[in-house]
């Protein structure tokens, strides 16, 4: 039992450290964009977890002994050896197991430039959150999302959630001030917010003064 | 928070350490990837077919030439997001930012970048053009090529590099690559074959077969450079200056 | 025997390159930490055979992609709480 | 290039190639000791300054120097095909030459105008009556 798991850590960390590296990298990758805290962190984290998954595919494409796949120049149907020799020919099965594959090469080439299209895109987003909330940290994002949503929710306790309904009547009111009907919306409008006690009347009242805009045009 | 998130990445590592032990040996050449039929088929036949040396170049422009149009394509979207995200057309003074130094350009600096960017657009012409016998290709050429601009962008300051590429033109040239690539693609079908078989184009290019899917793949490649560039250059501009356009980094 | 070497070398750098990119608080450090692994693994690439990808990865991981990174950095706050 | 090729040069009668990798071999381990000094310099120097000469100068002159080593060891026959692989691996060392002094001068620039201040002989005696602390 022993002497089996030893056979197969040697055989893991000796034999295929390709494969144990890719594991750790990406996991170094998912747990930093999972538990890392700064929203820039958490895209470097992306970016290792793609390398490991670019690391994974590479790996299963080499062969030992095996050149990079480009043809030589005495391989290459087309070189000036094939046409001595005759017209162009398929490459025989020992002359390709000397070449990389060349699949996985393809694939991974295009995935690390749309990476970097993704991580810039992503960078967009994190800038565009910053100028909102001026923070790129989850948590400090978290309790400020909190806030916001615990004041539009409750404007009693919150002054806040005052000042973001009341801004609303008044400049519809402005907005509609040459109309006669302004004259109507902005004493109800200052009724609803002095008698507010719970939600449902306030969002009524504005209702009510915005049907009646409607229907004064 | 971090306590918690051990636990899916212990899940996930215990799975995946569990499942290195059926991958194949490394290197091994009967790995089931390197002796599918199609990987040997691709080793085999690519210089037949095509005439390129780099197999890596003909699978990613002519084999597998859709997935490469569609992964342009997505470079694209991602820098027009990038734009619709952050552009900035106000006329405000912006914030000044914490740590920003207004310093004339330097002269050192500057005359080595005069110097070196000419070479850098040089080499990236060699890379695209010369990707079919060597390592490179339209992604490599086209980046090389953002990155010159970037590099001027760095030097003086970011409307320097505009007047030489201005944000609209950028535009422009990352939607004329993929036009050029989905053209090539469009012409080979109206010369009888299907999308982007450019076989085809024997019928118009003077030259054989092969040769005439050789020069297609320059042009397709050449497509995939100017979006590149384009998209590369924009997403630099726009991430640096939020999205004003003006100013050094 | 010699590439083994190498390539172990590089595995191992690898992986210090991504927990030192990730433990720093000064983004800015941690960035150019990151293209620094960028770069190892371009290494690797080029070791494994992978040229184009090496090569890919030398112009955008170690190029672009740090370029981007401090650009929005400079925009943003630069030290990170963890 | 191992010592077997070169015993199979050495063998073969070709001499004349002999020098030239001998040549390249020892511009090559030049240019590896400079790089221990440079690193060397980076760990060992007291401040920003003086470590960024060390890195500047030492990663440009040995970088060169094992540049044109490689170069010299690839040159096989003199065909054109190892002239060219010469000359491309010498405009490497020209970007370099170009290049790596400009990126040293760039950071001390930065440095000097985020106030990092230069460790002058009077913080030296402070440093050296409080221990070796700055080190």
């Amino acid at each position: 039992m022993f002497e089996d798991g030893l056979i197969f850590l040697n055989e893991l960390f000796l034999e295929r450290l390709n494969y144990v590296i890719y594991v750790v990298l990406l996991l170094i990758g998912l747990h930093a964009m999972i538990a890392k805290n700064n929203f820039i962190k958490k895209l470097i984290g992306m970016s290792i977890f793609q390398t490991a998954i670019i690391l994974f595919y590479v790996s299963i494409g080499v062969k030992e002994g095996a050149t990079i796949p480009i043809y030589l120049p005495e391989h290459d149907p087309h070189g000036e050896q094939a046409y001595a020799t005759g017209g162009p020919e398929a490459l025989t099965v020992e002359q390709v197991t000397s070449y990389a594959n060349p699949l996985p090469h393809v694939l991974m080439l295009t995935a690390i430039v749309v990476g970097v299209a993704t991580l810039g895109l992503a960078l967009a987003l994190c800038q565009k959150i910053y100028q909102g909330y001026g923070t790129v940290e989850e948590d400090e994002l978290m309790a400020k999302l909190e806030k916001e949503d615990a004041s539009s929710r409750k404007p009693k306790t919150h002054p806040a959630g005052k000042s973001s309904s009341k801004p609303e009547v008044s400049s519809r009111a402005k907005r509609s001030g040459t109309n006669s009907v302004g004259k109507t919306t902005a004493p109800q409008a200052k009724k609803s917010s002095g008698a507010r006690k719970t939600k449902a009347p306030v969002k009524k009242a504005t209702r009510k003064s915005d049907q009646k805009k409607g229907d004064s045009k | 928070m971090k306590n918690t998130s051990l636990i899916p990445v212990v899940l996930v590592g215990f799975l995946l350490f569990y499942a290195s032990t059926d991958f194949p040996e490394w290197g091994d050449p009967q790995s089931p990837a390197s002796s599918s039929p199609v990987s040997s088929h691709f080793i085999a036949k690519t210089g037949v077919d095509t005439e390129v040396p780099n197999m890596v170049t003909a699978v990613l422009a002519d084999y597998r030439g859709f997935d490469t149009m569609l992964e342009t394509v997505v470079v694209f979207i991602a820098g027009m997001a990038v734009l619709a995200i952050l552009r900035n057309f106000s006329r405000k003074k912006p914030v000044k930012r914490g740590h920003e130094v207004s310093v004339e350009p330097d002269l050192i600096v500057t005359n080595t970048v005069r110097l070196v960017v000419p070479v850098i657009q040089i080499f990236s012409f060699y890379v695209l053009a010369h990707g079919h016998v060597s390592p490179g290709g339209g992604f490599q050429g086209g980046v090389l090529m953002g990155a010159s601009f970037i590099l001027i962008a760095l030097s003086w300051d970011l409307e320097r590099a505009l007047t030489r590429f201005p944000i609209n033109r950028c535009m422009v040239v990352a939607a004329l690559g993929i036009l050029l690539y989905a053209g090539i693609g469009v012409l080979s079908m109206a010369l009888g074959g299907e999308f982007l078989d450019y076989a085809e184009l024997e019928k118009v290019l003077p030259v054989s077969r092969e040769m005439a899917r050789y020069h297609a793949m320059l042009g397709v490649e050449i497509g995939v450079g100017f979006t590149v560039t384009a998209i590369m250059f924009a997403l630099y501009a726009n991430l640096s200056s939020r999205g004003r356009l003006e100013g050094g980094l | 025997m010699g590439l083994e070497i190498i390539n172990t070398l590089i595995l191992l750098l690898l992986v210090v390159a991504a927990l030192v990119a990730l433990r720093v608080k000064d983004l800015i450090t941690a960035s150019v930490v990151f293209g620094v692994y960028s770069f190892l693994m371009c290494l690797l690439w080029a070791e494994m055979g992978a040229v184009d990808v090496a090569f890919t990865e030398a112009t955008v991981g170690a190029g672009i992609s740090t370029v981007v990174l401090v650009a929005t950095i400079f925009n943003l706050k630069r030290k990170s709480s963890d | 290039m191992s010592m077997i090729d070169f015993q199979v040069i050495a063998a073969s009668g070709e001499v004349s190639l002999f020098p030239l990798h001998l040549l390249g071999m020892f511009f090559g381990s030049l240019g590896l000791v400079f790089f221990l000094g440079a690193a060397v310099g980076l760990i060992r120097f007291p401040d920003f300054y003086t470590r960024m000469h060390a890195a500047g100068k030492g990663d440009t002159l040995s970088t060169m120097l094992m540049l044109t080593g490689f170069g010299l060891v690839t040159m096989e026959d003199f065909s054109l095909g190892s002239w060219l692989l010469f000359v491309k691996i010498m405009g490497v060392v020209l970007f370099i030459f170009i290049a790596s002094p400009t990126v040293s001068h760039v950071l001390m620039r930065a440095a000097s105008e985020d106030d990092e201040m230069p460790l002058t002989e009077a913080d030296g005696k402070k440093s050296s009556n409080k221990g070796k602390k700055r080190n």
